[in-house]
């Protein structure tokens, strides 16, 4: 780890102004910096602290029926807010099963969001990776068991966010503000493909600021379910999580359906081929089990990774299950 | 060395920056693939100016000094930025409790309560910790004295080679601060940050599950 | 000199007397059915508090002062030519203290050390390191097993093959067997490289006072260290102590002074300061061993009964740039077969070498054993466990599959119908041995002060087995005293030999010479109690904190008052580990039955409950033997399901030497466990001790194995059995 | 098995059970084991300083590197 400064800002315009200087990294839980920083990944010549600056910490419900998350926010929280658990109940349960309890208690909203792939190539101190700026992904003709299946190349980590799918499925928006002013954007547009830039995993500009997650009021009749694929069950990173929606009546005829999968691609992946399958159809197990198929028909393996295609087929036919109310394996 | 407030190490070092560009640990070159070392550091000055008054406060690189609650005491230490609280306990404090295993958060043998939360004290900077309550498990009993949940640790021989053991300890003992009468699925799933290579979880658990019942709650269900 | 005694040695339902020649200043060993007031009942450690309360300390926590501290720099290059190495950039580095090379012209590993820096801080030793400049040539260079073996494949030694000669034993005629055989199996298992991962990482804190050594060191073996630092260093041994409080954990890789250690001296004595160097976690993952990979051709062939008639094993295993991957030895000793043939060979590849580790060979050779068992089994129609008590050769593995199965309620779950749901379940059992019975030449003191204290101070160490409870236990047993009045003092040379602890050998070793230390400590208080009381020596005995005439409990001294009477200021008796005897049995039986669920369409499994079912002689402290037995099942779940170092086939790095991407079992991995011992009244002893810590690592991957394989009708003969190989088993990936 | 004690070790090599006495006072080498892990003491690595393995096949009288045990 490389020796550098932390400065505080008075105000979040001037975290901007600091974080828009050469070599600055925005300090926030700190888990996943320090992470980096000790594996000599970065070195930033100075963190800025992003704690006391503005609120950030509170997680309110608005006038519309939504709910804002601020960055600052930290896993625990997420996890235990009764608000999110009874009507954003995926995004309660993706925080809960994130990390270790001890990491919950330290790691924030924002940080969860932004934090870099887990990739061993990538967290290596030795390898320059295509991400590092190296010039090619050692993962195809290499160590693939973790990586994307869908959406890869040149680069093929996988988002490492489990909080990000069922955020993306509640169609949730994050604030930003940067050296142009304040931006809202979707948070399915926030992340980004390694086809564009393979160094990076959003569009968040030099000196911007993640300040808030803001969660439309779910549909009415909607029910959502978070589910989870480890190899371990005491901490460890998903092979495949999937966060799905259920907007359906009475008779489960499905009305609108999100499904968005984790750690399965360089970004949180959303499957429109499965909502379309899913909306219009009577939930059973064959609609979810017609939406799974549809949903990783473009899965394009690597050499070691073909197996999180049936993984991801089953929790997406079970995801989806759940959130209709019908309990399954 | 514990006790007298003001850490004893820190007269050893200079107080000078000791490094110009001290980025050159990061940028131990990556020897495989194109090595493209990332920038050396600029050492900022520790007392650059702040015109406008856009900065609250700049701290580092170099030493400073900062206090900490530990255990219900203030103390004074004085470090660089980078150094962590698991660091300045151990290195500058001298309570060798909290254990470093796995230095990334995976393993929970530094485990820590802040403002009576676990947390891993190897994953954030002491400087972030100002302001914050910090009880370490020393802060929690002594071997003459120990906390119902040490104690129910040595009954059920919750422990082998013991590095692990106070992490699991504090984490044990949070959950029960919050949750009097676990059962065995909340208990497990309370110490799951927490990794013993021994394997003595079966007796982590009967010791937490005997710990909350030495409290005065009934267990509600569980099959142990 | 020697005397014979007549005791009663075995288990529940065969016991028989045994004549054994023992020598006089021994006591006479422990039989079947002596009576104990210590020995034997759960006695929570002497230690606990220390460690639960986190004030126990180990190397890691030494403090000295004006210490300085230690970094390794360390080859990113699996082979490479050291051309240069330029430390004059980190000893300009203020605060850096000594800086040396480590001088050797080739580096056949990625991780092996090349240089290291002492300096003022953790921080600057890193800063420091990360300043000094090699100058590498890369060589070519070989990971993989497969790609060792072609005649084009880089040499890990330079002139020497890849492949090293072979070690075969052959009894009986297989082949012909083979021919002859009612039903044969033939298949391929494979085994992942393990790594230690001990908590404490490897380390040790040296300090130089003239031309002594003293040495803090995270070792399992602080006499080992203590003579290997004689030799590298010059000195006579009393020179050097070595010093091992508490061990955060070994398993097998903490023998011997290692490179750290080495270099912690060489640093300390350049920088004319106290020097502590413990690995980062990652060093602990590259350097410090492993235990092998295995690829092993097994064959087996039964007649129409049920019972081999062949059993053979074509081996090959890899940890790195060393040997010792053998696994041959269950094939050799778990069944009962006339023609048995093994063949093993070490590959070398560029890695890590290999280091023991818990029961070395056995984990791998009892899995694909095992499992190959049950594919057999499964041939001859036979139930699985049926099959194994026809191929048993060992009474006291007869009786534990008896109380195990009976425990594990094994014939019920076999007629449970295997549903076709998507969560299946299935049983498997496995079977276990090793041979812990210790050896001679610990020796042991036991004091008795003037205040009635009492210590036992013998020169092993703990890693974490409860060894000062067992032998605090052992002496308050012969001595009539509560296990609290002892204190075991371990853990330094300046105490009386021991031997390091590894091959189970810790309690085996170490009790019989401290009963003897104490008995005869008790001997020397009878004389000073025989006035005190108005009798013989010989006429007494020691009870309850009493020392009393035998028959007659009202003539009795308090031990502290016979304490008192010590004319010097303590009392001390001496005590050693004799060659073992025959006695009853040398070998250890064990077996472990396992109860998973296969999720079919994840190919997760999870570990339901397991009956482990072990011998260890005579139990002293069933509370931290159950620990034992929970540690070995833990790390055999590890390595069932999860653990693997995985090494880059073109780059050479091991891309998971964290403990997030190198996967252990934890909390909501763990099963219920249900612990029990088949006690051994065995006598090769005089306290019958057997070690524990192998013998239940030894069955748990492979009952897994073979319970996975009951759960999805299909073998998984790889470990570990990740997501990817279960359902490549299911044929759904 | 032949080969067993009779066969002279380097007094560097070790392994294991080196670290134990035969009740003759030797190292005790089990030359036929396929689980030892051996080291040389000079490199603390299953390396003689001469480049080559490390283990009680090899270590014997012809290596430039053999010690004899006292």
């Amino acid at each position: 780890m490389n020796r550098f400064e932390v400065v505080t800002p008075r105000d979040l315009p001037n975290a901007v102004k600091l974080l828009s200087g050469r070599n600055h990294a925005a300090l926030a839980g700190g888990v996943d910096l320090l992470d980096l920083l000790k594996q000599n990944i970065v070195a930033p010549q100075s963190l800025v602290n992003l704690k006391g600056v503005g609120a950030m910490d509170a997680i309110e419900t608005d006038e519309s029926g939504g709910v804002r998350i601020g960055a600052l926010v930290k896993l625990s929280e997420v996890a235990a807010n009764p608000t999110l658990r009874e009507r954003y109940g995926a995004v309660a349960e993706a925080a809960a099963q994130a990390a270790t309890p001890q990491v919950r208690n330290l790691a924030t909203v924002g940080g969860n969001l932004l934090q870099r792939p887990r990739c061993w190539y990538f967290r290596h101190p030795d390898v320059n990776c295509l991400k590092k700026g190296g010039d090619r992904c050692y993962a195809p003709g290499g160590l693939n068991r973790y990586h994307a299946i869908l959406g890869g190349g040149p680069s093929f980590i996988v988002h490492p966010s489990n909080l990000a799918p069922a955020l993306v499925a509640f169609a949730a928006s994050v604030k930003l503000i940067g050296p142009g002013g304040e931006r809202t954007l979707e948070l399915e547009r926030f992340f980004t493909l390694p086809r564009i830039d393979p160094t990076r995993e959003n569009v968040l500009d030099t000196g911007e600021v993640l300040i808030e997650v803001m969660i439309p009021a779910p549909a009415p009749g909607a029910a959502s379910a978070y589910l989870e694929a480890r190899e371990k069950q005491s901490f460890d990173w998903p092979l495949v999580s999937v966060a799905a929606i259920v907007v359906s009546d009475d008779t489960h005829l499905i009305r609108d359906a999100r499904v968005v999968m984790g750690a399965v691609a360089p970004i949180p992946w959303r499957s429109h081929e499965a909502e379309t399958a899913l909306r219009g159809a009577r939930l059973d197990s064959s609609a979810a089990a017609r939406a799974a198929e549809v949903a990783l028909k473009p899965a394009a393996p690597l050499s070691d990774n073909g197996y999180k295609v049936p993984i991801a087929k089953a929790l997406v036919r079970r995801a989806v299950l759940r959130a209709g109310g019908i309990e399954t394996a | 060395m514990p006790g007298n407030g003001d850490d004893q190490r820190v007269h050893r070092l200079s107080r000078r920056a000791f490094i110009k560009g001290a980025g050159a640990a990061a940028a131990a070159a990556r020897l495989i693939g194109a090595a493209v070392p990332l920038p050396a550091v600029e050492v900022a000055d520790n007392s650059s100016p702040n015109p406008d008054g856009a900065i609250a406060e700049r701290l580092g690189p170099g030493a400073v000094t900062i206090e900490l609650k530990v255990n219900g005491a203030a103390r004074k230490i004085t470090v660089e930025p980078r150094v962590t609280v698991l660091e300045v306990l151990r290195d500058h404090l001298g309570l060798y409790g909290t254990k470093l295993v796995c230095d990334r958060g995976a393993c929970g043998a530094c485990t820590i309560h802040l403002d009576g939360h676990p947390v891993v004290a190897c994953m954030m900077l002491a400087v972030d910790a100002r302001g914050h309550e910090i009880v370490t498990i020393e802060g929690l009993g002594t071997p003459d004295r120990m906390h119902p949940v040490q104690a129910a640790f040595v009954q059920a021989d919750a422990l082998q080679c013991g590095f692990c053991t106070p992490g699991m300890v504090m984490s044990i003992a949070a959950l029960l601060e919050d949750n009097p009468s676990p059962n065995i699925d909340e208990i497990k799933r309370a110490v799951a940050g927490n990794i013993c290579r021994c394997g003595t979880y079966p007796h982590v658990f009967n010791a937490a599950l005997a710990a909350a019942k030495s409290r005065g709650a009934k267990p509600k269900g569980g099959n142990a | 000199m020697a005397r014979t005694v007549t005791v009663r040695l075995g288990f529940t339902g065969d016991t028989s007397d045994v004549k054994l020649v023992i020598p006089d200043e021994e006591p006479t060993p422990w039989q079947w059915g002596d009576k104990f007031s210590v020995v034997g009942r759960a006695t929570p450690r002497v230690d606990g508090p220390l460690k639960a309360t986190g004030s126990a300390r180990y190397t890691y926590d030494i403090d000295l002062p004006a210490m300085l501290y230690g970094a390794i720099l360390r080859s990113p290059y699996p082979h490479a030519r050291v051309r240069a190495v330029d430390l004059s950039r980190a000893r300009a580095l203020p605060g850096v203290r000594a800086a040396i090379e480590r001088g050797e012209p080739i580096v056949r590993f990625a991780g092996q050390e090349v240089a290291a820096v002492a300096a003022v801080s953790p921080a600057i030793a890193n800063d420091a390191v990360a300043l000094i400049k090699v100058d590498y040539e890369p060589l070519p260079f070989v990971t993989s097993m497969e790609e060792a073996q072609k005649p084009s494949a880089p040499r890990v030694f330079s002139d020497r093959s890849n492949v090293a000669a072979p070690s075969v034993t052959e009894t009986g005629n297989v082949a012909s067997a083979l021919a002859q055989a009612a039903a044969t199996h033939e298949a391929i298992y494979t085994t992942a490289v393990q790594t230690h991962v001990s908590l404490e990482t490897h380390g040790a804190v040296a300090r130089w006072e003239g031309d002594e050594l003293t040495v803090w060191c995270s070792t399992q073996g602080i006499f080992t260290v203590r003579d290997d630092l004689a030799v590298l260093f010059n000195l006579p041994p009393d020179k050097v102590r070595v010093i091992t409080a508490y061990l955060g954990g070994g398993f097998g890789s903490k023998f011997g002074a290692g490179p750290e250690v080495v270099i912690a001296a060489q640093l300390a004595r350049a920088a004319g300061a106290p020097v502590k160097l413990m690995l980062p976690r990652s060093a602990e993952h590259l350097a410090t061993g492993n235990r092998p990979s295995s690829l092993q051709h097994v064959k087996l062939g039964a007649d129409r009964d049920g019972k081999l008639v062949a059993i053979e094993l074509v081996e090959q295993g890899s940890g790195g740039i060393g040997g010792g991957a053998g696994s041959a030895g269950p094939f050799r000793t778990l069944y009962r077969c006339a023609n048995v043939r093994t063949e093993e060979r070490d590959i070398y590849v560029n890695a890590g070498p290999s280091s023991p580790m818990r029961a070395p060979g056995w984990p791998q050779g009892c899995f694909a054993l095992e499992l190959a068992m049950d594919e057999l089994a499964r041939k001859l129609k036979l139930d699985r466990l049926e099959f194994r008590r026809r191929n048993n050769g060992n009474p006291v593995r007869a009786r534990e599959f008896d109380v195990g199965a009976k425990a594990f309620n094994w014939e019920e779950k076999s007629r449970a119908p295997r549903t076709a749901g998507t969560r299946r379940r299935g049983i498997g059992v496995a079977a276990a041995a090793w041979h812990a019975i210790g050896s001679a030449g610990p020796q042991a003191q036991a004091i008795a002060f003037r205040d009635g204290r009492v210590a036992i101070r013998i020169g092993t160490q703990d890693i974490g087995t409860g060894t000062r409870n067992i032998l605090a236990m052992v002496a308050a047993e012969e001595l009539g005293l509560s296990p609290s009045r002892v204190a075991a003092e371990i853990g330094d040379t300046r105490y009386l030999f021991s031997v390091p602890s590894g091959g189970s050998s810790t309690a085996p070793s170490n009790t019989p010479a401290v009963r003897q230390a104490a008995a005869h400590l008790r001997e020397k208080l009878f004389l000073i109690a025989a006035p005190m009381l108005g009798a013989e020596p010989g006429d007494l005995e020691a009870r309850d904190g009493m020392i009393r005439v035998r028959f007659e409990p009202a003539r009795a001294a308090s031990f502290v008052d016979v304490c008192r009477r010590i004319p010097a200021d303590s009392l001390a008796a001496q005590g050693e580990h004799v060659p073992n005897y025959a006695g009853f049995r040398h070998d250890q039986a064990g077996c472990q039955f396992v109860e998973v669920e296969v999720d079919v369409e994840t190919g997760i499994v999870a570990v339901l409950n397991v009956t482990a079912v072990h011998d260890a002689g005579r139990i002293v402290d069933p509370l931290t033997a159950r620990s034992q037995v929970n540690g070995g099942v833990l790390m055999g779940i590890g390595y069932a399901l999860f653990e693997e170092r995985r090494l880059d086939p073109a780059i050479g790095v091991m891309v998971n030497p964290t403990m997030d991407d190198y996967k252990l079992a934890g909390p909501l991995d763990t099963p219920e466990i249900n612990a029990l011992f088949i006690e051994v009244a065995n006598g090769v002893t005089n306290t019958g001790v057997l070690g524990l810590g192998e013998v239940v690592h030894v069955a748990t991957a492979a009952a897994i194995a073979c319970a996975v394989y009951d759960a999805i009708g299909a073998p998984v003969r790889s470990l570990p059995m990740t997501p990817d190989k279960v359902l490549a088993a299911i044929g759904r990936a | 098995m032949a080969q067993g004690i009779e066969h002279v070790f380097c007094a560097m090599l070790r392994t294991k059970t080196a670290y134990w006495r035969t009740p003759e006072g030797r190292r005790w080498f089990e030359p036929e084991s396929s689980t030892a892990c051996y080291t040389c003491l000079l490199t603390q690595r299953p390396i003689g300083p001469d480049g080559l393995p490390a283990n009680a096949q090899t270590c014997g009288p012809d290596r430039g590197c053999f010690k004899t045990d006292d």
